[in-house]
Order: C-alpha cells, then sequence, then structure tokens
C-alpha cells in the first residue's frame, strides 16, 4: 500500500507541476509567420473519407505551389503542412494541437466532416489559429449551442438547412411538383441536414413528404427503401448524399422501375457519378456552388486533371476557396500573424471559385453565396439558373 | 452411514447409455475404488458427481442431501472435489499460485477488501498463505513451488493436483487415475501420500485407477463397472475372487 | 524539431483515456480470458452519460465520470447475464453486436442529438492531463490490489481451465460478470474523459474499429499484464503520430507491427510479467545509499 | 401493401442475401479447420473486387475470366496470409483469439496498403447491361441481382458439391472433426489448412467480384464482411450450409424489418437479432452445441 501511494504522490507531482504549464494566458497571442507562411491542413488521406481529403490536399499543394513561383504572399514564401486524421473526429484535434504549436501554422484548412471540425475547436481557441473548415456543413462547426460565434472557425460552404432549403423551394416552385420522397443516409450529420431543411421548407410551401426512408454509411442495397418509395408514387425523390451511394441508389430505382426526378445537393457532383450512373441520372437536379462551364472553374478542373490525372471533386473547389479566403485575409491583416488573420476573415470578401463569399462576422459563415442549379443531361451538368430563397425557420 | 449415495443414476448421450441404474454408496472416511476397463463409465459417473454432467435419470446424495442439482462450484462447496484423468491444472501459474488459488474458501473478504486492503484482506490473505505452505510441505513439493505448472515433471503434475483439490479442505476427494503414467516407485510415494492425506484431513476417497496393486492395496471397498453397469462391488478380496470380475475385466489382461 | 508540449500533452491525454478503458479490458482479457469486440460501446454508453450530467443536471465532472462507469457498468450486467455464458467465439460476436447496436441506437436518438452529435455545455469542465492521471492512478491502485487478491487469482483460474476452477468452487459465471462489470465501468469512465476532452461527442467515434483498438493495445502490449496494458496503451496511441513521416503507409507499417508482434512475441510486449517498477527504484536507491555511505 | 411488394421486397433480400453468403462461406470454412474467425477475410474480398476490376480494365477480360482471376487471384493472397500471419501461431499452439488479433493488423493492413498504393478513388466496373431490369407483371427484377444469383448459386453449389463428395473434402471434414486427429488418419493439416484458405480464398474472389459489379470498388468494402460475419453466425459457425442458409436469412430479415418496420432501424435489428439468436440457440441455427468434456 505504502509503495503505491509514493508511486501514485511521485506520479501526480511530476504531473500537475508539468501540467500547469498548460494553461494558456489570458487571450491567445497566436502564431506569427517567420521566414516562411506555414499553412496547416487536416484532411483524410486514408480511411473511408480518403477521396475527398487526397483531393484537397493535392488542390492545397498545386495552390501552394503556384503562389511560391508567383513570389508567396507579401514576399513570403508558403508551406503547406498537411495531416492525415483518417477522418476520425478526435485525430483532428490531436492533429490542430500539433500544427497550432509545433508546426506554428498561422491558419489551418479543413478538415472535412463536421464532427472534424467541432473537435478541433479547443486546440484552436487555445492557440489563437483560425481554421476554416471546407465542407463542414453542421451549423455548429462556427457557433456553440447558445448561438455564440467561435472566434477562430470558419467555413467556405452552405450550412445544412440552405442547400436543403432550396431544393425544395425550387422542386416546389419552379418544377412544380407536390409530392416528395427522401432517402437520407442517417449516420452522416450532413444527410441527415439536408433531409431535415427540405422537408422543413417542403411542407411550409404546401407539399407533401410522402415517404422518408434512412440507411447507414457502408450500405449498398438501397432496393427496398426504393420499392417502399415506388409504393408511395412520389413526383421527386430527394437524396441529400454522396456521389457513390446516389449512383447505387439512381441504379437501383432503374433495377426495381422506380422512373421519378431525382435531385440532390453538393454532394452530387463527380465524375465518378457520371461513370458510374450517368444512364440512370438523366434528366435529374442537383444544388450547387459554381456553374461548370464558368472560365474560373474550367481552368482549374484543367489544371488539376493535368497535374493528377484525375478530375477534382468538390471539396477541390471548396479547398481552392479556402485558400483565396485565407490569402485575402493574410493581405487585410498588418502583421502575418493568426489573431490578427482571423480578425481580419471576419470581414473578408472574394470572388471565389464557388461563388461571391463574404464572411458574416456573426456566424462564420459565407453570405450571399448563391446556389446554382444544375439538371444532367447526356455528359453535362447543365447549368439551369441561379436560385435563393430565405429558408424557414 | 454412507457420505454418498448414488441411487439408480443413468447418463445417456444420444442414444448411447454411458452410464445405466449405478447404485453406490461411499462410506464416511473410506477408500473407495471405481475400476472396470476403459469406456466402462468411471469418469462419467465422476462427472456426474460434480456436475459437469446432469444425471438423465437418478438421484445423488451427499450427507443425506440432494446434490444432483446443485452446479458445480456449489458440489465442491458442499465438500467434494475431484482430479482430472487428463490434468487440468492452471497451466501459466506456478505451483504456489495453483494451490494458492484453490485455498480461496479459506478467507472471506470481498472486493472492497481488496481494493482498499484492509484489515479484513491482510489477515484473509494470511490464512491462505499459511494454508498453503502447509499443503505445499505436505505434498513435498517444497522445490517445485516456484515453477510454472505446465513445466513441472509428469508426476509433480498429477501430485500438485491433488494438492490443488485437497486446498479446498474437503470432505470427500475423487482422484481420476492418480497413478496413470507413473513408474513404480512414483506409483508407491502416491500411495503413500493418499494414504497420509486421508488420515491428515480426515478425507473420504473415491478413486478410479487401473493399477490393480494400487487399488488393492488402497482400497476397503471397490465397484466394477463394465459398459456402464456395475458388475460387482465388495471389499478387495471379493472382487479377486468374483467370477465375473476375473472373466470380463481382470481376464482382460489388463493394466 | 522542436516538439510542442501542447501537442505531446495532447497525445497524452488520449492515451490516458485509452489506457483507462484498456485497464478495463486488460482485466476481462488478460486475466479473465475473455475477448470483447463491444467496449467502444460501453465507452460511448460512458461518454454519453457523462456528457448528459453535466450538460444537463450541471453535476461536477467527477460526479459524471462515476456515472458514466456506473452505467455502462449497469448495462453490462444485462449484457453479461445474456451473453457470459457463450463459449469463445460465439461470446466475442455477441458483444461485437452489442458494441454495433449501441452505435446505431445512439445515432437513432435524436434527443441526444442522433448522429449530427451531443455538445456539452461550454460550462462544463475540460479533461486535463491531471485529470486523466488521477484517474488512471485511481484506476490501476485498485485493479492491481484487485488482481492480487483471491479474486484476482480466481479470474486467473478461470482464464486458464474454466472446469477446474468450477471445479474448485469458483462460481465462473459470478466472477465473468464482475469482471465484465468492472471493465465496463473502466471503459465508461474513460468514455466520461473523453466526452469532457472532446466536448463534443458523436456516434461515429465509437465504431467498430475502437473496441478492436483498445483489445490491440491488450495483446499488444501482454495478456495478464498490467504493466504491458500500459505500455500498450501509450505506444500503440503515440504509434500513428511518431509514424507521421509515412504519410499514408503508416497504418501499413501499424498492420504490420500488430502481425510481427503476434508472431515474434505471441504474449505481448510484456506477456504476464510485471514490470516491477518499485522494487527496481527501491533497489536503485539502496545502492546509491550504498554507495554514499 | 400488397403481393406483389411482398415478393418484390423477399427478392432483394435473397439477392442481398446470396452475397453475404457468397463472403459468409470463406468465414466458415476457415473456421470449420481452425476455430477462429478470419477477420482478414473482408480484406480478401476487397483484394479481389480489386482484381476482377483491373483484369477487365487493364486486360479486357471478360467477366467471367475476370472472375477466374480473382479466385485464383484470392486464394493466392490467402494461402499467402496463412503462411505469414498464421502459421507461425499454429506452430506455437497459440490460442484461437491470438489468430484474430493477427487477422485484424493483415485487415488494417490491406486496406492501408491499397490507399497507399493505388489511391483511395472509387472504382467501376464497366456496366454489362444497357437494359437494367426485366419485368414479370408488375415485379421488376435487376439483371445484375439475377446474375448474382445464379453465379453465387453455381459457386456455392459446386463447394458443398466439393465438401460433401470429395476425397479433398472429406479430408477437410476429418480435419474440421479434429484437426490433430487427423494427422493419425493419414491426412497431412498443413495441406488441408493450405486447401481451406485456397477455397476460402476463391470464394472471396468470386464474392469480390460479384460486389465490384454490382456495386462499386473501394478500400473498406471489406466492412461489408461484417454482415457476412453476422450471418455466418446465424447459421452456426464452421457450418457451410449454415452459413448460406443464415446469410440469406439474414438478408430476407433485413430487407422485411426495412419493408414493414423501419429502415431507420435495419442494421440496428440485424445486430440486436444476432444477440437474440445466440441467445436462444447459443451455437447458431445449423451449429452443434458441444458439451465440456471432462
Amino acid at each position: 500500500m505504502k509503495r503505491l501511494l509514493t508511486l501514485l504522490l511521485v506520479f501526480l507531482m511530476v504531473f500537475s507541476l508539468v501540467g500547469c504549464g498548460e494553461k494558456p494566458a489570458a487571450g491567445p497571442k497566436g502564431n506569427t509567420a517567420g521566414d516562411t507562411i506555414k499553412i496547416g491542413w487536416i484532411g483524410s488521406l486514408t480511411g473511408d473519407q480518403a477521396v475527398w481529403g487526397t483531393c484537397e490536399s493535392n488542390t492545397l499543394q498545386m495552390l501552394v505551389d503556384e503562389a511560391n513561383a508567383a513570389g508567396g504572399w507579401k514576399g513570403k514564401q508558403l508551406e503547406l503542412v498537411p495531416l492525415d486524421y483518417r477522418g476520425i473526429a478526435e485525430e483532428s484535434l490531436t492533429a490542430a494541437r500539433r500544427l497550432t504549436t509545433q508546426d506554428n501554422v498561422i491558419a489551418i484548412i479543413g478538415p472535412n466532416t463536421s464532427g472534424g471540425s467541432i473537435a478541433l475547436t479547443p486546440a484552436v481557441e487555445t492557440s489563437g489559429v483560425p481554421a476554416i473548415s471546407t465542407v463542414g456543413t453542421n451549423p455548429l462547426v462556427t457557433v456553440t449551442e447558445d448561438g455564440a460565434v467561435k472566434p477562430f472557425n470558419f467555413r467556405v460552404c452552405f450550412i445544412d438547412p440552405y442547400q436543403g432549403a432550396v431544393a425544395a423551394g425550387y422542386a416546389y416552385d419552379v418544377l412544380g411538383l407536390r409530392k416528395a420522397a427522401v432517402l437520407y443516409d442517417q449516420s452522416i450529420d450532413y444527410s441527415k441536414g439536408l433531409t431535415e431543411f427540405f422537408e422543413k421548407q417542403f411542407v411550409h410551401m404546401g407539399g407533401e413528404i410522402v415517404a422518408k426512408e434512412a440507411f447507414n454509411a457502408g450500405d449498398t442495397e438501397f432496393k427496398t427503401q426504393l420499392t417502399k418509395i415506388k409504393e408511395a408514387d412520389p413526383q421527386i425523390l430527394f437524396l441529400p448524399y454522396f456521389f457513390k451511394e446516389v449512383a447505387l441508389t439512381a441504379n437501383q430505382a432503374e433495377d426495381i422501375g422506380l422512373n421519378v426526378v431525382m435531385m440532390g445537393g453538393d454532394g452530387w457532383p463527380s465524375e465518378q457519378l457520371m461513370k458510374m450512373a450517368k444512364d440512370s441520372l438523366q434528366g435529374d437536379y442537383f444544388v450547387n456552388h459554381l456553374d461548370y462551364k464558368d472560365p474560373a472553374v474550367a481552368d482549374f478542373n484543367k489544371q488539376y486533371m493535368d497535374a493528377f490525372g484525375i478530375a477534382p471533386e468538390l471539396n477541390g473547389y471548396l479547398a481552392y476557396d479556402a485558400f483565396l479566403v485565407l490569402k485575402a485575409a493574410v493581405e487585410k491583416a498588418e502583421n502575418i500573424n493568426s489573431v490578427e488573420i482571423a480578425k481580419a476573415l471576419e470581414t473578408v470578401e472574394v470572388q471565389g471559385i464557388t461563388g461571391f463569399i463574404r464572411m458574416d462576422a456573426a456566424t462564420h459563415n459565407p453570405v450571399g453565396k448563391d446556389a446554382a442549379i444544375l439538371k444532367i443531361e447526356g455528359d453535362e451538368y447543365v447549368f439551369q439558373q441561379k436560385y435563393s430563397i430565405v429558408p424557414v425557420e | 452411514m454412507s457420505q454418498l449415495e448414488l441411487k439408480n443414476v443413468t447418463k445417456k448421450f444420444g442414444g448411447l447409455t454411458a452410464v445405466g441404474n449405478v447404485d453406490l454408496s461411499v462410506r464416511k472416511g473410506s477408500i473407495h475404488g471405481l475400476i472396470g476397463p476403459n469406456g466402462a463409465g468411471k469418469t462419467t459417473i465422476f462427472n456426474l458427481i460434480t456436475h459437469i454432467y446432469e444425471p438423465t435419470e437418478g438421484e445423488i446424495f451427499f450427507e443425506g442431501k440432494p446434490i444432483h442439482q446443485l452446479p458445480t462450484h456449489l458440489i465442491s462447496r458442499a465438500g467434494i472435489t475431484r482430479t482430472f484423468q487428463n490434468i487440468r491444472l492452471f497451466k501459466d501459474l506456478t505451483t504456489y499460485e495453483n494451490i494458492l488459488t484453490a485455498c480461496h474458501f479459506n478467507a472471506q473478504y470481498n472486493y472492497l477488501d481488496a481494493i482498499a486492503r484492509t484489515k479484513r484482506y491482510r489477515v484473509g490473505e494470511e490464512v491462505l498463505r499459511n494454508n498453503c505452505e502447509l499443503l505445499i510441505d505436505i505434498l513435498k513439493l517444497n522445490d517445485q513451488r516456484d515453477i510454472l505448472a505446465k513445466n513441472l515433471p509428469y508426476g509433480y503434475q498429477r501430485r500438485l493436483e491433488i494438492a490443488r483439490a485437497v486446498a479446498l479442505l474437503p470432505k470427500m476427494l475423487l482422484l481420476d487415475e492418480p497413478a496413470a503414467g507413473m513408474n513404480p516407485d512414483e506409483t508407491i510415494q502416491l500411495l503413500e501420500i493418499i494414504k497420509q492425506i486421508q488420515n491428515q484431513f480426515d478425507l473420504t476417497v473415491l478413486i478410479i485407477e487401473h493399477h490393480m496393486d494400487l487399488i488393492m492395496n488402497l482400497c476397503d471397498r471397490i465397484m466394477v463397472l463394465n459398459f456402464g453397469r456395475v458388475l460387482a462391488e465388495g471389499t478387495p478380496q471379493e472382487i479377486q475372487n468374483h467370477p465375473h470380475v476375473v472373466e470380463a475385466y481382470l481376464g482382460e489382461g489388463g493394466h | 524539431m522542436n516538439l510542442s508540449w501542447y501537442y505531446i500533452s495532447g497525445i497524452l491525454i488520449f492515451a490516458g483515456i485509452n489506457l483507462m478503458a484498456v485497464q478495463g479490458l486488460s482485466l476481462l482479457t488478460g486475466f479473465t480470458g475473455l475477448f470483447s469486440f463491444g467496449h467502444a460501446g460501453f465507452m460511448s454508453i460512458g461518454a454519453y452519460t457523462a456528457a448528459i450530467v453535466t450538460s444537463w443536471l450541471g453535476a461536477p465532472f467527477y460526479v459524471s465520470l462515476l456515472s458514466a462507469g456506473l452505467f455502462a457498468g449497469l448495462i453490462s450486467l444485462i449484457i453479461g447475464r445474456l451473453t457470459l455464458k457463450l463459449k469463445g467465439d460465439y461470446f466475442v460476436i455477441a458483444t461485437l453486436g452489442f458494441g454495433e447496436s449501441v452505435r446505431l441506437l445512439f445515432a437513432f436518438l435524436e434527443s441526444i442529438g442522433g448522429a449530427r452529435g451531443f455538445t456539452i455545455a461550454t460550462s462544463a469542465h475540460h479533461t486535463s492531463l491531471f485529470d486523466v492521471v488521477l484517474v488512471n492512478a485511481i484506476g490501476l491502485i485498485v485493479m492491481v490490489n484487485l488482481i492480487h487478491s483471491k479474486h484476482g487469482r480466481n479470474l486467473k483460474a478461470i482464464r486458464e481451465e474454466e472446469l477446474a476452477s468450477r471445479v474448485i468452487g469458483i462460481d465462473v459465471f459470478k466472477y465473468k460478470m464482475s469482471s465484465f462489470f468492472i471493465s465496463a465501468f473502466y471503459a465508461g469512465v474513460a468514455g466520461g474523459l473523453f466526452a469532457h476532452y472532446l466536448l463534443f461527442i458523436q456516434p461515429a467515434m465509437f465504431q467498430l474499429i475502437k473496441s478492436t483498438e483498445l483489445t490491440i493495445m491488450v495483446i499488444f502490449g501482454g495478456l495478464g499484464s498490467i504493466t504491458g496494458s500500459v505500455i500498450g496503451a501509450i505506444l500503440l496511441t503515440a504509434l500513428p503520430e511518431m509514424l507521421r513521416f509515412l504519410n499514408v503507409w503508416r497504418f501499413v507499417i501499424y498492420g504490420i507491427l500488430v502481425i510481427l508482434i503476434m508472431i515474434l512475441r505471441p504474449k505481448g510486449l510484456m506477456g504476464g510479467q510485471e514490470l516491477r517498477l518499485i522494487s527496481w527504484t527501491r533497489r536503485l536507491i539502496s545502492k546509491r545509499k550504498g554507495g554514499q555511505a | 401493401m400488397n403481393v406483389t411488394f411482398f415478393i418484390q421486397v423477399l427478392i432483394n433480400g435473397i439477392a442481398i442475401g446470396s452475397v453475404y453468403a457468397l463472403m459468409a462461406v470463406g468465414y466458415s470454412l476457415v473456421y470449420s479447420i481452425m476455430s477462429f474467425s478470419n477477420f482478414a477475410h473482408g480484406g480478401v474480398i476487397m483484394l479481389g473486387a480489386y482484381i476482377g476490376y483491373y483484369s477487365g480494365a487493364l486486360f479486357g477480360l471478360p467477366i467471367w475470366a475476370a472472375i477466374l482471376a480473382a479466385m485464383l487471384g484470392c486464394g493466392l493472397i490467402a494461402i499467402t496470409i496463412e503462411r505469414a500471419a498464421y502459421n507461425p501461431l499454429r506452430k506455437r499452439n497459440a490460442p484461437p483469439l491470438y489468430y484474430i488479433i493477427s487477422a485484424m493488423g493483415t485487415s488494417i493492413l490491406l486496406e492501408n496498403l491499397i490507399v497507399a498504393t493505388i489511391g483511395p478513388n472509387f472504382k467501376t466496373y464497366p456496366p454489362l447491361f444497357t437494359e437494367r431490369s426485366i419485368e414479370i407483371g408488375k415485379i421488376a427484377i435487376g439483371k445484375l441481382d439475377l446474375l448474382m444469383l445464379v453465379i453465387s448459386a453455381v459457386s456455392l453449389f459446386l463447394l458443398v458439391f466439393l465438401i460433401d463428395k470429395t476425397k479433398i473434402g472429406m479430408a477437410i471434414r476429418a480435419t474440421a472433426y479434429n484437426l490433430r486427429a487427423s494427422s493419425l488418419m493419414g491426412v497431412n493439416p498443413d495441406t488441408v489448412i493450405f486447401i481451406v484458405f485456397g477455397l476460402g480464398g476463391a470464394m472471396a474472389g468470386v464474392a469480390g467480384v460479384l460486389f465490384g459489379m454490382r456495386y462499386v470498388v473501394y478500400p473498406q468494402i471489406g466492412i461489408i464482411t461484417n454482415k457476412a460475419f453476422v450471418g455466418a453466425v446465424f447459421g452456426g459457425l464452421g457450418s457451410l450450409p449454415g452459413a448460406i442458409i443464415g446469410s440469406v436469412l439474414l438478408g430476407i430479415i433485413e430487407v422485411m424489418a426495412s419493408a414493414y418496420w423501419s429502415s431507420n432501424l435495419q442494421n440496428l435489428i440485424a445486430f440486436v437479432l444476432l444477440i437474440f439468436v445466440l441467445i436462444v440457440r447459443p451455437s447458431g441455427i445449423m451449429g452443434v452445441s458441444t458439451e465440456d468434456k471432462a
């Protein structure tokens, strides 16, 4: 007993002494760039999100190289420090702790999940380094549960409510459809969020949800849900999830003879979607940030194709915009210091590849970003119109 | 008065009768032998007494109380324990730990006592350790105390298994072929040890064995089984002269 | 390279959280011989319990940890009652089914955030390294004392030979239940620490891979060795961070290391041996004293 | 809901169940011999899907040839895994649960090896049919589903035939009965284990190609085998017919739960049912319960 007590005391004393040093000083000082400007990135290079993560990291490396070739920012060369978090939320916190204090980055871009983006908040707030989420769409990424804005968390994508509402509005208003069905991935918050706000908006406008079915990430068979949906005889089927499952759903809908207009969000567009299910998706719509015919988009697409031999995913465009937003903030800030950059980010305005981005200081979300509605016709995503809506509360 | 009583006990596996209508009565303080050719159902009887198998029919009484519905660990708590034909020691524990573990009945303290290391725990552990030392002395396992059970020579493994059984301070000990694989010297030693512990701990012993010398020297009474049925029962002299036994078992040329 | 203490302490906190769960699992696996692939389930139950207790009831942090452990333990009693009679792999599979069920259930329960997760009130305590060390130290003392008692010995006996244990009067089922309960309690407390470190939890954090990682830590360190579990938890938590220079290859190497340890040191790093840190330091001290005299 | 709906759902269930069955027989074969759950099986299936994809995409092989290539490739891979990760444990008589950990290490290794070399991108098989389904009355059946059902049935039939009726099969069954005793009967357990892993791998190859053809190929598809695993347990570990029946049953139960109750609970029901089945029949539907022998 005595021996153990002694051991315990020694143990505790050592650790509590060291532990005391951990408490942050009042108001973080942040990191200031040295000879180079270090930008951190957290995303998936392994795990089931790696497709999107790899595209983000490729895009950023390409942009960093390009910027360096052009003389860097404010005369300083850039350096990208990419860290893999396997899509596991808690690993993003450890990665952020490292980036902010060991690598002394002036900002973090990523990660690509809401969970990861929320999990790293304590680290960025302790160190005073801004984090710009690429596709973390959960409102809680940038605000707390009480609605207070988190000083160091930003994002460049839509939040869930907006896309869902846009899809509902377009289906009801423009396409004139009244009976909708939804199939969603209940294990990911993106899909749940879109579903919730699609439903709210559609019902509010006077439409009816005739079927609502769910599946879990990793599932590949949706025929039973689709058979149920077919029984309910909807006019439109909303599929708020990512292209891999969208393609499987569309093909399987075809298999069971469910022919109905389908609609989705920004998880849809990908070269892979067309490869897997072009025929099953003819005449279907999705909400997106950008028009693929836009010259800026086309340039980037070509550049990316040349460098990596594969078309970029949506995350590439958003990583691109996160980079532009960061660049604008660095230029705006007096010193290349992370706290000052975070301050500058609050009021930044840039013409991004996914639209015009104006950061809202009260929510740290981009506002005024129009949603584009695209239709799949042949091999093309055909731009229909810009569509915006004020979502119901 | 008999300490252990089997009444019309039957065990069937599927359609096969392993033990059929066996009546057995073991007197307190006696050494009772159980012999018969392989597959005669001897070990099955042990398994039925210790409730490793559920009897298909029949009743088992120990000290007048029915035990055939008690789970195995309560039967040993009631005072019956055993060894195994194919030796089942705690292989990765030392001799000392094997015995110490089996002593656990002799101290009563709960989890909280153990966690807080209360006086009850310390006194209890003291008792256990003393018991354990005593057994190591009696069974002459001093030189083997820190050797892992799996590394012990065969004879010592058998001996350790007996020590572990005796550690429970049982009233009745069932020994399943304790001398199997032993040379004559070791067998004689074993004989002495069994006699000694039977005396010292006031034990009733039920023993399965193929070594006829050992059985005939040791036992007060013997039961002979064949094909799951009782062939004969009696004193060693009676058994040796029993015509059926001579024919069916001893005649086999045996062991 | 200059290492940052903030980064390292972050790893150590996770190592400590894992260690808490691994300690319990070590009792179950290393000392009782039962494998579980469902302990992420108990961790998640602990995490949600602790989060709710502090966020909704405003209870103090350490009270929430205790309730996390107790609630996870309570659930383990129900699950154990139903499944502990199963043999070998069937029990492993039942625990796997339990772990997945719990995760799917949490994702389904909208009142606690469903798949989107649960955010802990900002006023709640934030798990520090000190908390983690303190809780683990208490956990270790309890565990070591338990193992060095007749109850610990009975568990080891069950691990070695179930039938023989029954014959020497050990109530195997009851002891398995206790071991399962204690391991679930530890996992629950680990979940509570985890929730208050991240201040945000979601069901996706408690996938099957988490359960298997915990089991790998126990076996990597060595079955039947608490020291091994400590080493296993710290080393394997830190390993992916240490292997970062390998980029996408780091989990290839991780996999290879796991196989190599099984093949080359099938008993794990410590394999039933305890590092006698105390006697070792004492010897060192007495030697030094001798030298001075 | 009407009869057509029921039949449509039932067909869906059998189609899913047949995929599970193809994956589950590999588990079951290995379990029957080595008594451990081979968690690396999912990884082998994943590799099978890639082999099928590349034999089609790079060498332009037709689908039957791609399946053969995957069977051969996966058979070899499974044997290699046995040699590298399990054989050393067997030589040391390690308890079955050590194998599980080694299997998990292998599964982590395989998934990440593909991520690191081929990359995380999704790969799609070229479409086999332009018209995707045939309609019988009001019921539509996917041609791919049908093809898959046929291939699964044929390969499962061949496997069962092999185990039940041939000399090799008898050796395998003898070994399954008792690994050590079989060597006394003149069967070399090493050979049997070699064959069993080869066969299990070959079945994994078929499953991988069919899976890839019907869905999509990516490094994490091995995770779907968790369901196949549940199917094998349903049926009784180590029993081949059990694995097939259990898997098909699981497929049907899943879709029925989703069709007549709630699709939110589909997976939850599968796992809860798993625990329930184990409680009621601790060795599965076809499994043999064993009594402790003293």
